[in-house]
């Protein structure tokens, strides 16, 4: 079975580890902070300009100086920080956030990302996204696996327009973990119930296959 | 009167000098701690052919979104612009020209604008449609494109509280592309919600001094939320 | 305890790893804000053939200095290095290598090695020795060279007050090079005069976020004054 | 008569305006803080990170952490704003001041100015004098006009090393004012009771004289 959106959070949750400054995408990337363990903590960097992001603001609460990238509006934890675009970006690109978690349209076996653009579709812009896939070290890609009618998102080669080049070394789709390096996808974990011939045929980009793939556990 | 006294009592004075076809930077992010009444004041001039540097374009009806109605905006800078219905028909039109920046990016070529930094090296963008026709250099093995400074003739931005001197500090999340934008205008104008004599702000607690403010002026203003979003008790 | 507890309990421990030809990259200017604890760790610890960026290498028997009296340092990157005599004897007699950097150029070239800005493009130093050998180019007219980036091993900095995350507070001008030497280092360490719970420190008023520091250690210092300047009543 | 270093001070003074942004070097520039008028305000800017720099404080006012670029105690006055290293040179290199006074060694014709170096003797640095050359589009050079053995300090070309490379367009000596434009010096004002033959005799590089050459008043 593919994995659900929860699950999806649920499994990108375990890539956390105690005292990580996080950066999560909008969509899944933000649902995976509900799944931060009890005996774990992780800050969560909002680029707007907000280190220590906590959850949404009760009614009463509700501050319109105070929002997230997504334009939502949010709390600070205690120990949060503030500061301008430029000391956001400048953390971000100069390597200091421990996770970025994003969304993609594709990913190839380059470790290249499309995230950004659909030509001849509305073109709403990059936002951080540029800066968030060059400045990080560790950052996983989260998306399906292939659209509705099967085509493969995991490809040899990206056809959209890139948000990033050689930059992406770990994907989960709903069918599979999958780590990128020397032009090859590395099968790490199988969705529970998702065989091994499905997701090689629902992959573009070369295949590698270990002889242990397990499924991944929550 | 001091000469550090940077207090203007109207948006008409506060924004005198702005002509067709110059380039402003504008601070903000979304609706939050955007300069509203400047830009409003923009409206009420009718100027023309404006290039705008901000991170985004506003929405309908609300920010820059305003100056869409009137066709006053030639070319944005941004790093995203949707949420505004406007803004896409007249992309695709050809009538407003776009130019996608990062949004790191963006706020360096601000900073470094005010910075006296005219260019400067970047990983963002590389190999993007974004580094197209830009030099890249390899700096210890990884590759960087070369961005450029961003200077306007005015600058507009909000910030929080400020003394009569221009000296500024910004509230929460609202602080945002505010202090950079403000550094990289010729003429920078500021508005805020309280202005209070000086010596009332703690020397180490301003965000930014004063130098670089040209004019400030006291105004209300409606902070449109974008998204309310709240949880339960 | 929390994973964001950068809190340290001796300066040994605060310098774990620094080993001989480290780079080191240090805060304070002249004796005003140094880490004065950590180099005097670094003299207890006896590391040979370091690099310091720091914009001073201050005096005899202070600060940088005392690293000196057992030829800790093989290269200082500083703008200024006067007021010193071993210094001078040590880089006259070719013991000690010294690379002159404009003190502006120094700064910035720590905070774009923290900001992932690989190199950048400044007007001091064009046509001058420090201009020699780097790339010239013009921009708009006017010439400017292109100035690398700063990376350390280590940063050692003085902060005023933090929290145990290591969101710090600077005073007055012992701010100076301390934000910018923090984030250049791999491994930052940060030394206080206070350290308080954390949701102590107002967010807006943070001067620099944790996430730059790795360790923290709070200490007592003396503060030497280098010029004690007054006036009379 | 040429110039006391306080009459040298108290002409820089009359550069002067109000509302003026101003760094001052070490020496006969820092002296010129003594002559604002009484009518005008100006913010004294210190490179080390102070923009509203004021008197030397009184002995119980002294603060370790509160020095100036010459590293002197000194206070703020009510305006005053503290920033780091980084902002302050983003600030000076970003043309944001309005005038600067330093001293130099020589100044030659061609705007070239050199004050931080004399080869074999020590080599102290240049400290923030490169970047303040560089970054102001104001300055006053003060100088003596000559040694103490009557070799021109004003000269066709810098024989020492350069802090700066064609910036600078206004000097103030001991014996007069000159501005500096198309590779010439023009002189300005002259001191009191000095006539153009001493200060043509005592001036290296081409020297323009106008028919009206006033001294200077105080």
């Amino acid at each position: 079975m593919a994995l659900t959106r929860e699950q999806l959070a649920q499994r990108v949750a375990q890539e956390f580890k105690d005292g990580y400054y996080v950066n999560l995408g909008i969509g899944i990337p933000t649902l995976a902070a509900n799944y931060i363990p009890d005996d774990m903590q992780v800050m969560l960097q909002s680029e707007n300009g907000l280190l220590g992001m906590g959850a949404f603001p009760l009614d009463e609460e509700v501050d319109a100086d105070l929002i997230n990238a997504g334009k939502q509006t949010v709390t600070m934890v205690p120990g949060a920080s503030i500061f301008s675009s430029a000391e956001s970006f400048a953390m971000i690109r100069g390597g200091h956030v421990d996770l970025t978690v994003l969304g993609a349209f594709e990913v190839d076996c380059q470790g290249n990302i499309a995230s950004y653009m659909i030509p001849g579709k509305l073109i709403k812009g990059m936002g951080g996204a540029m800066d968030l896939v060059a400045g990080a070290d560790n950052i996983i890609v989260t998306m399906t696996h292939a659209s509705k009618s099967g085509a493969s998102k995991l490809l040899a080669e990206c056809t959209l327009p890139l948000t990033g080049k050689g930059c992406i070394k770990r994907v989960l789709t709903d069918l599979a973990l999958m780590d990128i390096a020397d032009g090859k996808f590395i099968l790490r974990e199988r969705a529970p119930g998702v065989t091994i011939e499905e997701i090689a045929k629902l992959t573009g980009g070369e295949l590698v296959i270990p002889d242990n793939v397990p499924e991944m556990t929550f | 009167m001091s000469g550090f006294d940077k207090v203007v009592t109207s948006y008409e004075e506060a924004l005198e000098g702005l002509e067709d076809n110059m380039t402003i930077i504008a601070g903000g992010f979304g609706l939050c701690g955007i300069p509203e009444n400047l830009i409003k004041e923009i409206k009420r001039r009718g100027t023309k052919g404006l290039t705008i540097a901000s991170n985004n374009a506003g929405v309908d009806g609300k920010g820059l979104g305003i100056l869409l109605e009137d066709q006053q905006i030639k070319k944005m800078i941004a790093s995203y612009v949707g949420e505004n219905a406007l803004f896409e028909a007249q992309m695709m039109s050809g009538e407003l020209e776009v130019e996608l920046t990062p949004q790191g990016t963006l706020a360096e070529k601000m900073r470094a604008g005010g910075a006296g930094i005219p260019a400067f090296f970047t990983a963002t963008g590389y190999g993007t449609p974004v580094g197209e026709g830009k030099e890249v250099r390899e700096f210890d093995g990884r590759n960087y494109i070369l961005e450029e400074a961003l200077y306007g003739d005015f600058s507009i931005a909000k910030a929080w509280k400020a003394d009569r001197y221009g000296n500024l500090m910004f509230r929460k999340t609202a602080r945002n592309f505010n202090p950079m934008a403000i550094t990289a205008g010729k003429i920078s104008v500021v508005e805020v919600e309280e202005i209070v004599e000086v010596g009332q702000l703690d020397p180490d607690e301003i965000h930014l001094p004063g130098i670089y403010v040209n004019r400030l002026i006291q105004g209300t203003f409606e902070k449109t939320i974008e998204q309310r979003t709240v949880r339960s008790a």
